[in-house]
């Protein structure tokens, strides 16, 4: 199987669904520049640098959107989205409801998110939990190269606006990727390891720091069970409410803010759908409640290590 | 279609100017009475919503914002199903989930509306640029206020729109109020259209209660946009002689500007224009304002026959 | 005791931390002449209409902060933040933080949220929680006309960037407001009514949808404490724990949308640090995951009555 | 202080300008040694930065970008805790928390950078206000980038500004690119001054790459916005020379443009007027690139030496 990065995953999906459907372009700051082998194939039209202007970028991607174009937009940074709010959420997600149903906006806003290059708060900043509490859109975050591939095709293919958030983490870190057709469905989260005493439940980058956590668990003799969201918005509630039912301890992990992150919304689910299958308080792990620093160990230490998890899960399966 | 001065037959667009009077002054009554929540209402405005859309063609489409009424009016959306909308009922453009502040309809291909203020401005763009790369005939026009001017989208749109070379029909209705704020309140310059030089964007301006002239200068507008495929700014000049959304006393306003305006209200220089020119008698003239009422109430009936909708309502049309 | 409603109170908060302090004014679309008692008082200069522009009116607010003065915004409906979230969240919230502490924030922006007006989900979306999983910010949002005013005039106070959320449906509702200077801490929840066997948790509106249903439920025998949460950033989790050491069970209640809401962090910090408390699954009841509707019974029907919350504690409580 | 051509004295300039060119190749060195992380280099436009800088008095205010070396330089910031700053240690200007993107150094006035393109202008407003009320005599200097201007905060800001009369000397320092786009794809007009005009903003226009013409037009600008307490927009002409961010192949950029701007270097202009004029001989010029170098050098040590944060510093200077 090719070995691929998630950058170049994301190109892939973008050139079979450009190639696919006409109806699809891109467009972006730079998007023309950084991608220049989607513009020698696709053209100017559906390839589309833009002035630097995230409201519009994302306003014109829903107008279209509604009127028979399958815009993908790369907005860059998940803080500059901030700049997009209006459009994202006031138009792209409520205004199919507004008008009655009259409006479908299928289209993809990219977003990169997370620690990794030292850059700071305003653009390291996991802001995913705002457009999961927002009506009308769907939030996917991909933690494997081949995923990224297919979690994006099967983005571009829903009728509805999809914030594809990319851990910056993981941009470059290459991984296997199948050839051909292959597409996941929006919703559906993926048992990555199975396990008897614990659920550890993460999405992007930290999926893999509970992954190795799970193998320095495995050496206590604790069996741990790691599940990775892959899409946040549907999330995949019969799938966390299986493992925890064979398990009754959760552990969830993300480098977003542990205050009010998407991790509250499983912890509260599962505390209200499988209370009788708990057998020990659901723990949260998240970044602290501060904006992200650039000094490198500053930005390391903010997302949950794999010893965090160990350790968190550790003090439940006692 | 780009009707010169003679060519030009006002009485129907007299009319709507009539019916579109006549809506807003039930809804008036019915806020008054309780039966009809609060609205934004373009009293004053008439000729420049009327005399827009009366010259676009068929295939354009519009995006318009809160101050709808004479857009869809004048594009002939139904009375029935437009106060049935206003009123929460099913029977309503948009099932009652949007009420008076965004209404769309999208088969007159009145598209999109928002009520957050620029909405339409960020969203002309991307209608546009479908119209373009699927090789569609239509332009797009987008009603915006003097206010949604100062929103930093107006900028990025416009930009946009120019470099893209979108075939977009900006049209800004300048009535002198954003809300409780007099336009000399916020922006140094009286005109809107001094702002679209800068982006490499022609414009003008025109007497927006003369639907005549604003009928004309439309028209022109819109071929331009059609001929060039590039965006033109019409700012149409005029008053809102109501409040911003009922009720509104208008204390904060200005009585001699108000005074002022009141002489130049739109139906009225129509009016006076079709008997002087013995188009109509005043006798017609009265006619056809009672018929625009009669049509009001028999919507008025309809809506308020259409049931609510079911709580069922709460959570469809989310997703597609 | 004067009876006045929360529109006055914050009238009245504004005038008396107007006169104790010259560094505060206020500004926003029409400030000037909804509250021309306050320009005929304090005058144009800090007294502020201004023009249509979400973005600079939090931006000049913040850079004005920064630099001597403490501004209150009005931004109207909370959906319109959107066009502010840069200045609020990248700016207010982090360059304090980015800055290694050079700056304070010392500003408030008030907006209005909730069902009421039948006018919509482009003004009626109660986003709250987006500014709880922002650093660098405080959230509030009272429940009464005392606590507007009191609440307001501790917000001006603080140092920090403050959210002030007006529930829609308590502005013209009067209530009895002590004369004279009354402060509340930010950060203290206040218990409206005790009780042994159901804890319920709100804010803002529900929080009389809360204690009906707690009246209610006296009627069948089951005694429910109220906790009024005052402000949502910082979260009194004290309060909340205390509450459900003793009764063992929790429902939380709030208009804003259930999915990611302020609710789900609540219940999560429970199912973490009171879990050998509960005595049953954790109940939260929230709006759909939908836009609200225009249409008046539909826009009633999106936050949660008396009487579900008084099933959901009904529920646990048999 | 608004020196005539002749008052102004060159040497100081160049030497700011090549202590600004030492520390940017120290930074793209040790980048390139994996010592430094990476950063928007101002190579090419150093005199669009000191030359507006210095004709700043001690009581004006700057707002900047991620693209602020110049401005810190010519302002007189510390090397040593600006690289300790861009490497991430404690003992940087934000005590490593900021990194290179968004450096404030409050004691020299140097308020608010963000690196959220366009944060600066919504900032600025709101820094000139206090100055404003609260009498004090500086006014606001604003740097911002061609790219900036596209963002709809830039008309939000100006028009703001405009209305509420505040003491804000904007600057765009228009280097052609906005990161991997290139100003001619992202608006019609060549000149950001252009956009001023609507909002009742005078401009003007300047060769940002000879630091004396700089100097002037800037002090002449900041004459007039202390004079009449309005805001004034002075464009700077130049060129970014280098990539956008480290590291930057700049395989996007037309050969010829950029060779053509090379042969105009800030730098070698002010060193050949410098000789040229006599009052530099090549070996005094020589020698003060040499400083330049060796103050750099030492900043660098000073940079390595200074500790990171300890992982406390995770959750402080988050509330005041
Ligand atoms: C982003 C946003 N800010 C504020 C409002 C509240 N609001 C609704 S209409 C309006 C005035 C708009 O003025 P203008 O654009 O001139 O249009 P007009 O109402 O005069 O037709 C305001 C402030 C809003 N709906 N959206
Ligand atoms: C809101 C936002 N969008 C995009 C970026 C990424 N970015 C950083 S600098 C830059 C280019 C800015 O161009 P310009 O304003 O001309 O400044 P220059 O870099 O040329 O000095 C971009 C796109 C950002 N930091 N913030
Ligand atoms: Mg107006
Ligand atoms: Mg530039």
């Amino acid at each position: 199987m090719p070995v691929i990065t998630p950058f170049e995953a994301i190109g892939a999906a973008l050139t079979e669904e450009m190639r696919r459907d006409p109806r699809v372009l891109i467009f972006g700051e730079g998007v023309a520049t950084k991608r220049h082998d989607l513009l020698d194939e696709f053209g100017p039209a559906r390839v589309r640098n833009t002035p630097l202007a995230e409201g519009i970028i994302a306003g014109t991607a829903v107008g279209a959107a509604a009127t028979g174009l399958r815009p993908v937009i790369d907005l860059l940074f998940a803080p500059f989205l901030c700049y997009a709010m209006d459009q994202l959420v006031n138009s792209a997600g409520k205004l199919r409801f507004i008008s009655g149903g009259q409006f479908a906006f299928p289209m993809v806003t990219l977003a990169m998110t997370g620690g990794g290059w030292g850059v700071g708060a305003q653009h390291n900043h996991n802001n995913e939990a705002w457009f999961v509490h927002s009506p009308g859109l769907k939030v996917v975050m991909p933690s494997s190269a081949a995923d990224f591939k297919s979690l994006l095709k099967a983005a571009i293919r829903d009728n509805n606006p999809v914030l594809f958030f990319i851990d910056l983490g993981l941009l470059y870190q290459a991984g296997e990727v199948p050839e051909g057709e292959h597409l996941l469905p929006l919703g559906k989260a993926s048992v990555l390891r199975t396990g008897s005493d614990v659920t550890l439940v993460s999405y992007g980058k930290t999926v893999h720091a509970c992954l190795a956590a799970a193998q320095q668990l495995a050496e206590a003799a604790i069996s741990a069970e790691v599940i990775d969201l892959r899409s946040l918005k549907p999330l995949d509630e019969e799938a966390i409410m299986a493992s925890v039912h064979k398990t009754g301890r959760l552990v969830v992990a993300h480098e977003a803010a542990k205050m009010a992150g998407v991790g509250a919304e499983i912890a509260a689910q599962v505390a209200e759908r499988a209370f009788a299958d708990l057998r020990a308080p659901i723990i949260r792990l998240g970044g602290p409640d501060a904006p992200a620093a650039a000094s490198h160990p500053l930005e390391q230490a903010y997302a949950p290590s794999a010893e965090a998890i160990c350790a968190a899960a550790r003090s439940i399966c006692a | 279609m780009n009707p010169g001065w003679q060519a030009i037959d006002e009485t129907p667009l007299f009319e709507r100017m009539l019916l579109v009077r006549s809506y807003e002054e039930a809804l008036v009554a019915g806020h008054v009475a309780g039966t009809v929540p609060g609205t934004c209402t373009s009293v004053g405005q008439e000729a420049a919503g009327v005399g827009v859309v009366s010259a676009l063609g068929g295939d354009d489409l519009i995006l318009t914002n809160h101050r709808s009424a004479a857009h869809l009016l004048a594009r002939g959306a139904d009375p029935d199903r437009l106060l049935a909308e206003v009123m929460g009922r099913s029977g309503g453009y948009c099932r009652g989930k949007s009420g008076s502040l965004h209404i769309s309809v999208r088969e007159l291909g009145v598209v999109l509306t928002s009520t957050i203020v620029g909405g339409e401005l960020s969203l002309a763009t991307g209608v546009a640029l479908s119209q373009k790369m699927l090789g569609r005939p239509g332009i797009v026009t987008c009603f915006f206020g003097d206010g949604a001017a100062c929103e930093g989208v107006f900028h990025e749109s416009l930009n946009l729109a120019a470099v893209w070379e979108l075939p977009i029909l900006y049209v800004c209705e300048n009535n002198q109020w954003q809300a409780f704020v007099h336009r000399r309140e916020t922006m140094r310059s009286e005109h809107i259209a001094d702002r679209a030089a800068p982006y490499g964007i022609d414009s003008a301006t025109v007497d927006g209660n003369d639907v005549v002239a604003v009928q004309r200068a439309a028209s022109e507008a819109a071929e331009r946009v059609r001929g060039s495929s590039r965006p033109f700014l019409l700012e149409t000049w005029t008053y809102r002689s109501r409040g911003h959304f009922e009720p509104d006393d208008q204390a904060y306003v200005d009585p001699a500007e108000h005074a002022a305006w009141l002489t130049r209200d739109p139906i009225e220089i129509s009016r006076q224009r079709l008997i002087g020119g013995g188009r109509l008698t005043s006798e017609d003239a009265a006619a056809l304002a009672t018929r625009a009422r009669q049509r009001i109430a028999s919507a008025m009936a309809f809506a308020e026959a259409s049931p609510f909708p079911s709580l069922d309502q709460l959570t469809t049309d989310v997703y597609a």
